[in-house]
């Protein structure tokens, strides 16, 4: 069944065109890439699947129900960490939970049960001034897993992070997704990222954006440290490169 | 401008400059001054004179600060005055009108005749201790039980504005919200306090001016006095004349009450007085033994020192 | 070393107030300022102290019609701003006739005041209403739209309804505006119910003063006067204390706020 | 459709308040307000036309003291809140003064007014800084201080005087916050200036409403406070459109700018 | 000569020690990368030699001038990249231009002819707001670089980009530095970033960050594409990600 199903979006911002005729699919359980050029619209594509920005041409359907302009049905992690400053971390991330109605200790201790996975455990009471980069962007990210909607939306979750960490997280995505059942969009520069994690990935043209070519994964789960080094993933990545 | 210090050898056509600070807002208790200017009463002595309206609440401590030549202010203020803590050194120079025209005021349906119907009423006032005394004075006197009238201040509003919501009685002066009155046919009981009392009698409105003036200047004083008392008296004969002097200074207030406020002060003015101006001690010594018993003075009264006729014009 | 300075940095503004004073009290003593216009500094306390058991009463009354103004200012100010922020046409609505009521001079409409809302507390706390409901809404409604629309469309994202968006992001973020208008408001309010008073009434600091300048009372005033300063500055002090406890992020966002605090 | 939506959302208010000035006028008419407390719209604007000549002077005079007093303010509290900005110390000290200057009701110093300042525009003008000056502060200074500390870090790492750190950073980012006071302060003015006629002189519409007030004509009394009111309305329509001017960036920060400034 | 040497450096926040005994020395015309954990303090020590905040232990000394509080002998590109939201793309690159004495028009004339290089022509009018992630980021990046001190401090310039827009800027950045003669202090989270431009890379340990190696890369400069598949460059990577 079709997940998230985008048909020839068309979105300016005043002369200028920034998505042209972008159609995305994302099928239940799937995990799917887009890469593209700085600036080419990914956000911005985004952002018009979650509802908060209307597109000029094209429809937006989730689970087959047009949902445009309509806000609420994903998780979505903003590029910006987008921490509430005047909130300290721990109470910045039970935010969703609160949200859904949980009682304030209840989401308290819910969303700090999470906090060594993350690598924030001791920042609980830190406003978001008091971190570094990469933590308030693991902080964001926590919030959206928080939010543990079946469909995602993750706006370069682990752009901000060390090599390391980053495939600690990597791999603990990989883990989750195994049993949660969520369907994924996912915003990355990163092409190794991109094939490690995906059962599909959208190249973006330039401004304005088309969807430049689209490449299946087919490379079985589950995945681990070899994979980066399997003859499927580096044909695809050389292929990707050639596109780009 | 403290022309008090100038040089009096001022060329005849190089006119003096004069400052003189009302009472309140510019009305026909004034109007001889505003006369005397228009007729050229004043620049005929060699004075130009400067009107000034002033805050709320009299220019007695503008005078005693030097702010100005003369000042209006009322007999029960220059008291007060002269017996402060640390007096003021004020002088009366000239009474405006001869008898106390005010009174109190209400309207005809509050059955208001006499200070024995105070009780239970309402009182709306504008805050000086002397009013609580008055009252208590008069009511005592006829018997009736000041505790249970109320005393409000109405600040700035006018007795038929107040007189609409909760209060029933207010002290008024005839010549301006009597004459409205009368105007507007408004259906009122008027208590004169010299009817009530002839200690009550009193010189309101005055004109006063700083000790030291009076002193080193005398010649000023006379001046003013005298040019000031010609445009009273033109007023007491010419009354529409001299309201519509008035209103060609101060056009904001209502043709049709100026007139007909400065028929009714024509007659009062001066009064049964010999010229227009004088005062006579015992007024003064009367009402200050009045204050004084009291308790609304905090130190000793000297009537004499209060006033003094010796700057009017002699006929 | 922190204290120390910090003791250091209460010293100038009192040593110059104190400068100030002395200046003042010189001034009088040798007698450059009259008495009945501007009394010295120590007469005024004396008297203070001698009349404060007659102002006790006035006092009172000053302060609950000073205080009740100012809940009710912010509490309408609350309702007020949070529903123009909310609804365009409330807004559109309401900004003007709000900014027409502030031009009208309070005094030239104090008669109808005392005919509609009598010579009680009414007219008083309505003034002071008036007096601080203003720069409270103002800077509420500064502060509520002043929030990053990117935080607001995640909110909305994740769902959050409009009344969890006010609590979670607007209000917080409207808090610095918010109290620099009670700010504004607390040093008002006590002068709009001395103000009230004048316009009419039986107690109350305005009509003390009243009273005591007719008669000359100059000292007097004044002593009312330190009086209505010292309840303004009380308040003002409640409201800084109830910020640094209501806005404590605001030290790692902003520069200075650790001296300010300190003052 | 844009121009269209904009010209609905005009008629919202102006309905609005159609219906309540229909609703005094007939009040009015069938007698349930007296019209010595509270004449008639039609009355009143009919008062004006007529007696508009006479008030010509007043306006312009009151206008003046009231325009002179804003700029000076304006000027004033720019190098106050600078200097209170850059330097704890002055902040220490003038803060607490300026406070307590707010905190005196100011017609209680009416009489040391003109004894120190004369009858003349200077009392007047003195009056309306008084009143405008404060609301200027605690604006800017609040807006001051609101920069992100880590851009003002940049900025002095790039080595960026302190000038140039206020022209580049500090004022933009205070420019909302100032506005925000300036419309407060504006409201204010042209009253202050009224209040500060009240004190004593010879022209303006503080005199002349005391003067008609006192012939019982409240129709002009209302005609003054409708000009009062206009000219009020004419200075905040300069404030907002100068800020549209100089803060063209808000409306790609904030929401609902844009509405705002449609109004 | 040494442009920078920082000696011994310690800092905590509260009861945090971030900073332990931090110790890196940078050449003239050197180009020396730091690597490390997220949160373990390299923003900090940068903040820390461009004289923002005060260790609590150990000297920084620039030309063997003491520096500690001292601001404005090096360029800083931060993490965030704090454009002035209240200035144009375009004035907001000139700032440093201004701030060095230029005249406003031939500060934002100058600016200007950069603009293509970084990929943000057509953008000069447009507000930070209206910006993606990763062209706020190329605008800071030009900021930084119109500042041109012979010292840069640049902290995860690329972190945002795509594959694509970073080769280009790497390559970029190479070619200027042949010209420029700048010593540049580089933080990336990307090894391959640090190994093809570094003369020699920092690896920080977890927070108390302490220096845990350092490497010398000799591998021969220009390089270009081809240096990705050298030898010596997978040997180097492969002995980072051992130490990581
Ligand atoms: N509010 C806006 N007003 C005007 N232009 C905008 C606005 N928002 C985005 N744009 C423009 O739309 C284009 C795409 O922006 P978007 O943020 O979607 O890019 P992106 O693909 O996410 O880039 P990056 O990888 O750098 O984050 C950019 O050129 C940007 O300038
Ligand atoms: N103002 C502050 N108050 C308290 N702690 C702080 C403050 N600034 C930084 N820290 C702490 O110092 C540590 C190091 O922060 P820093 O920003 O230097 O990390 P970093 O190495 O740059 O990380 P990243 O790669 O994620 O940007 C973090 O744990 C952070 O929480
Ligand atoms: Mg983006
Ligand atoms: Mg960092």
């Amino acid at each position: 069944m079709k997940k998230v199903e985008v048909i020839g979006i068309k979105k300016c911002f005043g002369n200028l065109v920034t998505l042209e005729d972008v159609s995305i699919t994302l099928e239940e359980n799937q995990f799917v890439s887009i890469l593209g050029p700085s600036g080419s619209g990914k956000s911005t594509l985004f952002n018009i699947i979650a509802g908060l920005i209307r597109p000029d041409e094209g429809t937006v359907e989730i689970e087959g129900e047009n949902v445009i302009g309509k806000t609420g049905r994903v998780s979505y992690m903003h590029q910006k960490d987008l921490l509430l400053p005047w909130k300290t971390i721990l109470d910045n991330v039970s935010i969703p939970l609160i949200l859904k109605g949980f009682p304030k200790k209840q989401a308290r201790w819910r969303a700090g049960t999470y906090f060594e996975l993350f690598g924030l455990q001791g920042f609980e009471d830190y406003y978001p001034a008091q971190l570094s980069g990469g933590m308030r962007q693991r902080a964001a990210l926590l919030r959206t897993y928080m939010f543990s909607n079946d469909i995602m939306l993750l706006d370069e979750p682990f752009g901000g992070l060390d090599a390391i960490t980053k495939r600690n997280m990597q791999h603990w995505l990989l883990r989750v997704l195994e049993n949660l059942n969520a369907s994924i969009l996912f915003i990355t520069h990163d092409i190794d990222e991109a094939i490690f994690l995906s059962d599909k990935i959208y190249v973006l043209s330039e401004r304005p954006a088309k969807v430049k070519a689209v490449f299946d994964v087919n490379i079985p789960r589950p995945r681990n440290i070899k994979t980066f080094t399997s003859k499927t993933f580096n044909e695809l990545k050389e292929d990707i490169l050639n596109i780009l | 401008p403290k022309p008090a210090e100038e040089p009096k050898k001022a060329p005849a056509q190089e006119l003096q400059k004069v400052t003189v600070i009302l009472d309140w807002v510019p009305n026909t208790n004034h109007t001889g001054m505003y006369v005397a200017k228009e007729k050229g009463y004043y620049a005929e002595e060699g004075l130009e004179v400067e009107i000034i309206q002033p805050t709320e609440g009299g220019s007695a401590d503008l005078i005693a600060a030097g702010q100005g030549e003369f000042g209006i202010s009322y007999q029960e203020q220059v008291t007060y005055a002269r017996t402060a803590a640390t007096p003021l050194p004020i002088k009366a120079i000239a009474a405006i009108i001869q008898h106390n025209t005010s009174g109190f005021a209400s309207p005809v349906n509050k059955n208001i005749r006499s200070p024995k119907d105070f009780e239970g009423k309402r009182y709306g006032g504008w805050g000086s201790p002397m009013e609580e005394a008055m009252l208590k004075a008069l009511m005592e006197k006829e018997g009736a039980d000041f505790s249970k009238l109320e005393m409000v201040n109405i600040g700035a509003s006018d007795f038929f504005t107040s007189v609409e919501k909760d209060v029933d009685f207010s002290w008024i002066y005839y010549g301006w919200d009597g004459v409205r009155a009368e105007l507007m046919k408004f259906p009122m009981h008027f208590i004169k306090l010299q009817d009530l009392d002839p200690a009550l009698d009193f010189y309101t409105p005055v004109i006063i001016a700083h000790e030291d003036l009076l002193n080193q200047n005398p010649e000023l004083t006379r001046k003013f006095l005298r040019a000031t008392a010609k445009g009273y008296q033109y007023a007491i004969k010419n009354p529409e004349d001299a309201g519509k002097d008035l209103l060609k200074n101060v056009p904001e207030l209502d043709e049709e009450m100026v007139i007909a406020s400065q028929k009714y002060l024509a007659k009062e003015y001066q009064a049964d007085a010999p010229r227009w101006g004088e005062m006579k001690e015992e007024i003064w010594e009367v009402y200050g033994k009045w204050m004084g018993d009291r308790n609304l003075l905090e130190g000793p009264f000297d009537a004499k020192k209060a006033f003094t006729n010796e700057f009017l014009p002699v006929e | 070393m922190k204290k120390l300075q910090s003791i250091g940095n209460r010293l100038l503004p009192i040593g110059f107030t104190s400068i100030l004073l002395a200046i003042w009290e010189g001034m009088a003593r040798k007698g450059f300022v009259q008495p009945n216009l501007l009394p010295a500094p120590t007469k005024i306390i004396h008297t203070l102290v001698t009349n404060f058991s007659l102002m006790g009463e006035h006092i009172l009354i000053t302060s609950f019609e000073a205080v009740a103004g100012f809940l009710i200012s912010i509490a309408v100010a609350v309702v007020v701003s949070v529903l123009m922020d909310m609804m365009p046409m409330m807004r559109k609505t309401l900004y003007p006739m709000m900014i027409t009521s502030q031009t009208v001079p309070m005094i030239t409409l104090a008669p109808l005041f005392l005919i509609w809302f009598g010579y009680g507390y009414l007219p008083k706390i309505i003034i002071v209403i008036l007096v601080c409901f203003f720069p409270i809404t103002i800077s509420l409604l500064e502060g509520l739209a002043s929030v990053d629309q990117e935080l607001l469309n995640l909110l909305r994202s994740m769902g959050a309804k409009k009344y969890q968006i006010y609590r979670l992001a607007k209000f917080p973020a409207a808090m610095p505006g918010f109290f620099s208008g009670l700010k504004i408001a607390g040093t008002y309010s006590i002068m709009g119910a001395v103000i009230g008073e004048w316009v009419g009434g039986k107690k109350g600091l305005g009509l003390y003063m009243i009273r005591v300048r007719h008669s000359f009372a100059t000292d007097k005033v004044f002593a009312a006067i330190l009086v209505i300063t010292a309840l303004s500055l009380l308040l003002l002090g409640i409201i800084r204390w109830m910020e640094i406890r209501l806005v404590p992020w605001k030290k790692y966002m902003f520069q200075q706020s650790e001296e300010e605090y300190d003052s």
